[in-house]
């Protein structure tokens, strides 16, 4: 693309695959923008309204996680995890959880597993509510998509506030277990809730699911193959968007993912929609594991009577823990020393990993589907950045 | 010999200046008494997302806009022809109306070229 | 607007006490915040205004994207060094009168991010803060009550004489100093017409050579 | 036929709008500064300490062991511990913290202080209207401002309060049991140790 | 009464000011402007004409005004494109400069 | 007595003229029979905002606005002091001049239109014999304004808005102009006046507005559609798309030169209502003839009313179109379909009455309906899609 | 000479005289459009009501707005620090005014005899409309051949080359 | 997936390739495999292609500095002590570290695989920062591979567009070395201790006191 100017007098005629008429405008989009989800930049050039470049550029939430933590405890590592991916903090929790479960090697009772999928199933509910909410606030719904999922998101907090003591930032596992047990009639109010779920689902649907606009808009748009997913290393739904059959909880059958039966929707040309209705779908998945972890909970401890939480120091080596977040494959890296804190403290973020096409997805596209196929990849700067 | 129809009219332009410029002048004044203006380099450099905008924005458009602004022209000049049409379409007989037809289906004609062409297409 | 103020008022005059009411009034019943998230709080921000806590009620839906329409910051969420600047633009960028709520221990103080390289260790060392709501991440309740402190604090400005507020105020700054990017810090790292802290508890001989194991 | 769906979504728009007049749940406001959400005994905001008695000084549980000092992940507690001893609600004699402040502009609300206490003698508090004017003198709580009673503690958490109590109280009924013990055997044999202090662990 | 004769000199000052314009200015997107001027003078006085002549029920001014603003659409959306394409080549709208490019 | 009260307004201006002296009398009806629409529709446009966000919020289950002042109605006058005490910002690089005039030509074009919108019997500004055309001429400024505004701001989102905008105005002002011309074909005139006295008729106790004809209907609606395009309203506001192009063209207006953006926005929204009320829906007239003792100009604000509820209703559902699929919409579906719908028009008009009419020209309608949204669709065919899952 | 005709005149004058002579071709056509609805409200006091509206919507509405395009597309809204040589401007100029004068002269000793108009002709546009379809039918299908024409002939030119190519 | 076979078979391969097994201590068991700088983009690519390995999914890139430092530990060594033999506890003094390492963990989708993990050293920590970039082979390790030149200033050659992704352009530390000191900047907290108070201290002794 060539940047056209007055001065130098080209009178040779246009390449032919040359089809800028007009000069690139070049725009930034973001630090502070209505639609990157917090304090994401793309610099992005137009040719009209074409992108024909694109640059993300990150940092603006770049707060130090992995070198904080290597002056914090292991224990005191959890309530930083929170404010990663500050939507599920509680997926964060397990996924740091279990890399220090790898690392020193501890099981984790029952009935704690069992607490963990149930709060992270939750999590990912909420967590696909906000996004096909927020997706549909980029798309220029006035809000009410997003208004309702926040009514549904209210409901899965309540649980959250109720069980953990805080709306968002839970802190609520613990190396070899969970912190606390359910309170009393917590289960039925998670049952209420779970059974509540898919009506809302019913309404979003019918809200948008067939709507020609937003069918429009997203289908094509944004495409990304199924190899390139791969090699990009794309996790989490918007890989199975791709058709990458690879999630996590069937793969590594981390916990007690292999007790449960459900499917893995895969999505077959990679677009926005695709991604779309693939968390849809998966919320659907979800409430089917809910459902049977509802019912199968056993009674007994929740966590491991020999784990010491304080001065926690597992023998030197390294693990590296994954799960399936709710983004993606949400990874900690850890190196132990021996001494009370990690010596390396890497978080393997699904979000910015998730981002690596976002280039080769907007181009050709129109400025409008940035901020859909930017909202489609499900970011959290908070994990991005760290 | 001024048209008497036409002075309401220019009471109502005059009326929506003044609904437009009154309240401008009333913030003025408000400024000048109480608040004063507080310019500043960077106050009134222009937004660009927080950040410092770089590069004029009066930049060359691609002329993609410009073929819709073409077809509007001729189609609001059609416009002006099928007004007076329709407004004695009463009285008319087919004949009249397959003339008004035949202009039609001709700027039709240009119209359904623009499509073929892709001329249409956005970018 | 207590009811002696209010008599204190009446005596200078009832057209300007009530031209200064109605401007108050009209002030902090129409705050538009500015369409603008950092961090997790903006999560809370976004749930205040959602159904269940309806920030709308107070007329304050109106989140504009653009810092010229908005009336209102709400800094909700870390800001790190690199992003400090464009915070401190936008808010020079918004046309007087402006507010800023500093929602959150982040932009407070750093909050737990404080002793990251990245993280300015509160807004508050650029740009004038009227609110700061503690809570990592503060409820949404919480955001809504320091909405309503903000009102009344803007309830109780005066529209003439020495104490009125910056913006009326043709001596006070128009616009604060934007940070550069250093190379190893921002310069200058905080703008000390805006930013002066207490010097406290900074003994030479700390507490850690005294009374700790 | 294009159109359907979008009829579909305006059905789904309008029935909300319509229930909202009717059904609670299509109008989930709560009006904040009058209605409240009725309050969730878990919540968790901001630290603090818990007194035994009506006296908030002597009533202090907190001894001074400065573990949540060291454990707090942002560092916003500050401890200073006393030169001296006095005694606590059950007479015992204590250390005690001259200073402890809390700096809730730091403060994440993560609740390890209160996992790692030993004495049970920092919980989590409900109130969150904390805002303030003023950065530097607004924020940061006092030993004063944090020092809460028990009732209070057993009104915002009741049944984590009721099994604190129940804990405290066997504990304490343990080492009466064992001062009686010690009593009894200091009274069968004279000796002039005095009993170890159980809960005293550093 | 306004005479017509007032009318006639507006057009013709109209006139003017396009041909001043079509002349003296560089950009060729104001050149034709100024023809657009010309035009809309010869529109005024159709106008005038039809107003003041002997048989203004006859309408003829108005329709020649009519097809004139139309041939005057017709004129500015070609000639805008002509100045487009042109542009397309030359990078330029000044009409020197196409000029000096042209041998 | 209905008839007085329907005419009171009216009568009122009479016995007020009565007291002018008679050279000043042309100017002093001038005058007062504009004030009342000067004082209507900008108090209309307060209690529009105000409804908006009320009735948005009870859409996503809330309450909206209900704090300042009872109910929450005295919202619009808290912005409206708070926007003139605002600091006005003018971009250092603006152009000042036509900076200033973009906020000011707007409101005046939108003011401007109200001239020929008959708002009851006898309750016209200026009953003018080209009152279709001067609304859409003047109404034609607008677009110019919008592009003063983008262009002048010298701002890349601004620039960018201002051409979505203009690009998005041309292409639907053609199908509004087209949809109208099936009107002006069984009404004879342009004037607005004669076009709501032609609809102001009644058999036995239903109302002949157009809106009940199969080319009345489809014109209807081609014309609400191109309505919401003219008006930036969604799902058409792309032009100031906020989550993509931040806020288009008055990104950069503070203060009360942006509540006027905000005023002309609305008016034009209104006026284009109102003309389409005037022209299918019967403007003033009531909807069954025995309701006619229901003063004439409540029935216009009822008409309007609902209407501008149903644009708040559709801004609550719908997500927003891209620039290319807005485009593709106004050139190859409602510009042939509006052109179709003359065409049925005269087909309606030189069949006799009956049966066989409605048939054939709803049939022309749905046919070509049905044919160019399949040839919108073709290439990109989108589709409820069902999914596969993983073994 | 009413002051309304000269109050319009004035504005159609500096209009269009500022169109010719701004420096920035933006303003230029936002001072043609001012000059051209001057002018409009000179036909509309003519009693040509349907021309003067026409003309807005032709000018204002289309004309303008394509100019405007046409700027932009062509990045020629600055002003060009160079102008004219200043003997081709004096000499256009020069020829304007002769153009003038001339015309000027022809107006003042030729048309005595339409000083005073005659009672305000009937042009509704129901009349231009049967004039349109009855004496002007064939002029109507000409334009609308040249409507087409200029349409494709525009918009070949406006297409770029690889959609030419196509 | 045995770590030996995969080893003696990139051996075998990649002809020249040093290749280490670094055993891991911790129960995770994930012991990994040290590549050298030269052959590991070949090793990394035979790793990706060979049909029956198929590692097409590079999850995690990242980098861990190990500053130089001095281990001492004690051995047992049999002494003769005053003529007698004893058992010495000797302290041998060694160094390790000394040197950026960037660790890449590998799985494979089609055989659901993983992890490999893949460790590259620098020669040191100042100059021979270079290691070979593995972007051309998944695109997955671009940002983390421009964070990790960020943050520990490791230089990858063959990265398509090696520029800093957090910190801002301009800034010149990399601050996820250990040794990287904050930039004095005074904290007010009003609680200060460790590490803060210490820092607030600098900061007023360097300012005189204020």
């Amino acid at each position: 693309m060539s940047v056209l100017t007055d001065t130098p007098i080209d009178l040779t005629p246009d390449l032919p695959n040359d089809r800028s008429e007009g000069q690139l405008l070049e725009v930034s989009m973001g630090p502070q923008h209505p639609s990157t989800h917090g304090v994401f930049r793309m610099d992005v050039t137009l040719d009209g309204e074409k992108v024909v470049k694109l640059k993300p550029v990150f940092g603006y939430l770049h707060r130090n996680h992995e070198k904080i933590a290597e002056n914090e405890s292991y224990l005191g590592c959890m309530p930083y995890t929170d404010r990663l991916d500050y939507i599920c903090s509680i997926t964060n929790n397990w996924a740091y959880a279990l890399a220090v479960e790898t690392l020193a090697g501890i099981q984790v009772p029952e009935r704690a597993e069992y607490l963990r999928v149930i709060t992270g199933e939750l999590t990912r509910l909420q967590n696909h509510a906000g996004l096909v909410g927020f997706l549909m606030q980029d798309m220029g719904a006035s809000g009410t998509p997003l208004m309702y999922a926040f009514r549904e998101r209210e409901k899965v907090l309540d649980l959250f506030e109720a069980l953990t003591g805080a709306r968002m930032m839970c802190n609520y596992m613990r190396f070899g277990g969970c912190r606390v047990d359910v309170p009393s009639g917590w289960l039925q109010a998670a049952q209420k809730v779970i059974d509540g779920f898919p009506k809302f689902l019913d309404e979003f649907e019918s809200l948008l699911m067939s709507n020609e606009i937003l069918m429009a808009r997203t289908q094509g748009v944004g495409v990304v193959t199924r190899e390139q997913a791969i090699n990009a290393g794309i996790s989490g739904p918007m890989a199975r968007a791709s058709g990458v059959n690879y999630d996590l909880r069937k793969v590594d059958k981390y916990g007690i993912y292999d007790r449960f039966s459900f499917r893995v929707p895969l999505g077959e040309h990679g677009d926005v929609y695709d991604r779309y209705m693939l968390r849809v779908l998966e919320m659907r998945e979800s409430i089917e594991i809910l459902k049977q972890a509802m019912r199968d909970l056993p009674a007994g401890p929740i966590m491991d009577p020999n784990t010491k939480i304080r001065g926690f120091r597992p023998k030197a080596g390294e693990a590296y823990g994954r799960i399936e977040g709710p983004k993606g494959e949400l990874g900690f890296y850890l190196i132990s020393d021996g001494s009370p804190n990690p010596y390396r403290f890497r978080v393997r973020p699904p979000s910015l990993i998730n981002l690596t096409l976002l280039e080769d997805m907007c181009l050709g596209q129109n400025v409008a589907d940035i901020v859909i196929i930017l909202g489609s990849v499900d970011i959290v700067l908070g994990e991005v950045d760290r | 010999m001024t048209n008497p129809i036409y002075l309401p009219v220019i009471v109502l332009l005059l009326g929506g200046a003044g609904f437009a410029v009154g309240p401008l002048a009333l913030a003025w004044v408000w400024a000048r008494k109480y608040s004063p203006q507080k310019s500043g380099p960077i106050k009134n450099a222009i937004y660009e997302c927080g950040l410092e905008s770089t590069g004029d924005a009066w930049i060359k458009f691609k002329p993609g806009y410009y073929i819709y602004a073409i077809i509007f022209l001729i189609f609001d000049v059609e416009a002006v022809f099928l007004l007076p049409f329709a407004v004695a379409f009463g009285g008319f007989t087919a004949a009249e109306s397959i003339a008004m037809l035949v202009f039609l289906i001709l700027l039709v004609e240009g119209l359904v070229w623009a499509c073929q062409k892709n001329v249409l297409s956005w970018s | 607007m207590d009811e002696q103020l209010k008599s204190e008022l009446r005596r200078q005059g009832v057209v300007a006490t009530s031209l200064q009411e109605l401007y108050n009034w009209g002030r902090r019943s129409s705050l538009w915040p500015l369409n603008f998230g950092l961090a997790c709080c903006a999560i809370e921000m976004i749930a205040a205004t959602m159904a269940r806590y309806d920030l709308a009620r107070f007329g304050a839906e109106v989140f504009r994207p653009s810092p010229r329409q908005a009336d209102l910051m709400i800094v909700a969420g870390t800001v790190t060094k690199k992003m400090a600047p464009q915070v401190v633009r936008l808010y020079n960028q918004m046309p007087e009168p402006k507010y800023v709520i500093s929602m959150g221990a982040c932009a407070i103080s750093g909050g737990p991010f404080k002793q990251g390289y990245n993280v300015l260790k509160g807004i508050d060392r650029y740009i004038p803060v009227d609110v700061y709501i503690p809570g990592c991440p503060p409820r949404p309740e919480a955001l809504i009550d320091a909405f309503l402190m903000l009102q009344k604090k803007i309830d109780e400005q005066y529209l003439t004489g020495p104490n009125r507020p910056r913006h009326l105020n043709a001596d006070m700054p128009s616009e604060f100093v934007v940070p550069e990017f250093g190379t190893h810090d921002l310069v200058p790292t905080q703008n000390s017409e805006v930013w002066k802290a207490p010097l406290v508890n900074i003994s030479i001989a700390g507490k850690n050579e005294s009374g700790r194991d | 036929m294009l159109g359907e769906g979008i009829l579909k979504g305006l059905t789904e728009t309008a029935r909300n709008f319509l229930g909202s007049y009717v059904n609670k749940d299509r109008l989930t406001t709560v009006q904040f500064p009058e209605e409240r959400l009725p309050q969730i005994e878990a919540t968790r905001d901001f630290p603090f300490l818990v007194y035994d008695g009506s006296d908030w000084q002597a009533g202090l549980r907190c001894v001074s062991c400065q573990i949540c000092e060291k454990e707090c992940p942002p560092k916003c507690i500050y401890i200073e511990k006393s030169k001296d001893k006095k005694p606590d609600v059950t007479g015992k004699l204590q250390f005690y913290p001259t200073t402890f402040d809390i700096d809730i502009s730091v403060c994440m609300s993560c609740q390890i202080c209160v996992e790692v206490c030993p004495f049970d003698a920092i919980k989590m508090n409900v109130e969150f209207e904390m805002s303030s004017e003023d950065r530097f003198g607004g924020l940061l709580l006092r030993k004063e401002q944090l020092a809460k009673s028990n009732e209070y503690y057993n009104k915002i958490h009741p049944t984590e309060a009721a099994a604190v109590d129940a804990a405290l109280a066997e504990e304490r009924a343990k080492v009466e049991a064992k001062a009686r013990q010690a009593a009894e055997a200091k009274a069968a044999t004279p000796a002039p140790v005095a009993a170890p202090v159980a809960g005293e662990t550093k | 009464m306004t005479p017509m004769s007032a009318y006639l000199l507006l057009s013709a000052l109209l006139f003017s000011i396009g041909l001043a314009g079509a002349l003296t200015r560089r950009n060729a997107i104001l050149v034709l402007i100024g023809i657009e001027l010309m035009l809309n003078a010869a529109n005024l006085n159709f106008i005038a004409f039809w107003r003041y002549g002997p048989h203004p029920e006859a309408l003829t001014g108005i329709m020649f005004a009519i097809f004139s603003i139309s041939v005057a659409a017709a004129e500015a959306a070609v000639g805008l494109s002509i100045i487009l394409a042109v542009y397309r080549h030359s990078r330029t709208t000044d009409l020197d400069q196409m000029n000096s490019m042209k041998g | 007595m209905p008839e007085m009260i329907d005419q009171i307004f009216v009568l009122l201006k009479h016995w007020l003229m009565a007291y002018v002296p008679g050279t000043l009398q042309p100017i002093a009806s001038a005058v007062l029979s504009v004030v009342p629409v000067l004082i209507a529709f900008p108090l209309l446009f307060a209690i529009t905002t105000v409804l908006e966000r009320k009735g948005l919020g009870r859409m996503q289950n809330r309450y909206g606005p209900n704090r300042v002042g009872p109910f929450g109605i005295l919202q619009p006058m808290a912005d409206g002091i708070k926007s003139l005490t605002k600091e006005d910002i003018i971009p250092r690089t603006a152009d000042q001049a036509v900076h200033f005039l973009a906020p000011v030509m707007l409101v005046i074009a939108s003011f401007l239109v109200y001239a020929v919108l008959p708002i009851g019997k006898n309750m016209v500004i200026a009953n003018l014999n080209t009152g279709v055309l001067f609304f859409f001429a003047v109404g034609s400024m607008v677009e110019l304004s919008v592009f003063m505004a983008g262009w002048s701001s010298r701002s890349k989102y601004s620039l960018l808005g201002a051409m979505r905008a203009i690009a998005q105005m041309i292409s639907y002002e053609m199908p509004l102009v087209l949809a109208s011309v099936v009107v002006i074909m069984a009404a004879g005139s342009l004037s607005t006046v004669t076009i709501v006295n032609m609809q102001a008729s009644y058999t036995r106790i239903w109302p002949h507005w157009y809106v009940f004809t199969p080319w009345g209907l489809t014109g209807f609606v081609l014309f609400m559609i191109a309505a919401t395009a003219e008006s930036n309203r969604c799902p058409f506001d792309m032009p100031e798309g906020e989550s993509e192009i931040i806020a288009g063209y008055y990104i950069e207006y503070s203060g009360f030169k942006f509540a006027l953006f905000f005023l002309g926005e609305y008016l034009g929204m209104f006026a284009t209502s109102a003309m389409a009320i005037t022209l299918f829906l019967g403007g003033w007239a009531a909807p069954f003839s025995f309701l006619t003792w229901i003063p004439s100009y409540v029935w216009f604000f009822a008409k309007l009313l609902t209407i501008i509820m149903a644009f708040i209703w559709i801004r609550g559902t719908l997500p927003r179109l891209r620039m290319d699929q807005l485009m593709n919409f106004a050139w190859k579906f409602m510009l042939p379909l509006s052109l179709i719908n003359i065409v049925g028009a005269g087909v309606w008009h030189f069949m006799p009455a009956g049966f066989a009419r409605w048939l054939i020209v709803s049939l022309l309608v749905v046919v070509s309906c049905a044919l160019l949204s399949r040839g919108l669709r073709r290439g990109k065919s989108f589709y409820v899609r069902t999914y596969r899952f993983a073994s | 000479m009413t002051i309304s005709f000269l109050l319009l005149a004035a504005i159609t004058i500096t209009g269009t005289a500022a169109a010719m002579s701004l420096k920035n071709l933006v303003h230029c056509v936002l001072a043609l459009t001012l000059g051209l609805v001057g002018l409009a409200a000179l036909y509309l006091r003519l009693g040509a009501q349907f021309v003067g509206f026409t003309q807005i919507l032709v000018y204002v509405g289309a004309v303008a707005i394509l100019a405007a395009f046409a700027i932009m597309m062509t990045r020629s809204a600055e002003p060009s620090e160079l102008s004219r040589s200043s003997s081709i401007r004096f000499s256009g100029t020069l020829i304007a005014l002769m153009v003038f004068a001339v015309l000027a002269w022809a107006i003042c000793s030729g048309t005595s005899a339409l000083q005073v108009p005659g009672p305000q002709p009937e042009a509704s546009v129901h009349q231009i409309g049967l004039a349109l379809m009855h004496l002007f039918v064939l002029p109507l299908e000409v334009i609308g051949i040249l409507l087409t024409a200029a349409l494709i002939g525009a918009g070949v030119l406006a297409m770029d080359e690889t959609r030419r190519a196509q | 997936m045995n770590l030996e076979e995969i080893k003696s078979e990139i051996e075998t391969n990649v002809p020249g390739c040093r290749l280490e097994i670094i055993p891991n201590g911790s129960p995770s068991g994930q012991h990994s495999l040290l590549v050298d700088a030269d052959h590991a983009f070949a090793a990394a690519a035979y790793l990706r292609d060979a049909p029956n390995r198929q590692f097409d999914y590079c999850s995690n890139a990242t980098g861990i500095d190990w500053p130089i430092k001095e281990v001492s530990t004690k051995v047992k060594t049999k002494k003769i002590v005053d003529g007698v033999e004893k058992d010495v506890d000797e302290v041998v003094k060694t160094q390790t570290g000394g040197y950026l390492e960037v660790v890449y963990h590998l799985f494979s989708v089609e055989l659901r695989q993983g992890p490999l993990v893949l460790r590259m050293r620098t020669e040191d920590r100042a100059e021979r920062i270079h290691l070979p970039s593995l972007t051309p082979l998944w695109r997955s390790a671009e940002y983390q591979e421009r964070e990790i030149f960020d943050l520990y200033g490791v230089m990858f050659d063959g990265h398509p567009d090696l520029r800093r992704l957090l910190m801002w352009e301009g800034f010149e530390d990399h601050p996820m070395r250990r040794d990287y000191v904050d930039p004095d900047d005074y904290e007010y907290e009003p609680t200060a201790h460790d590490e803060v108070l210490k820092r607030a201290q600098a900061h007023v002794a360097a300012e005189g006191g204020r």
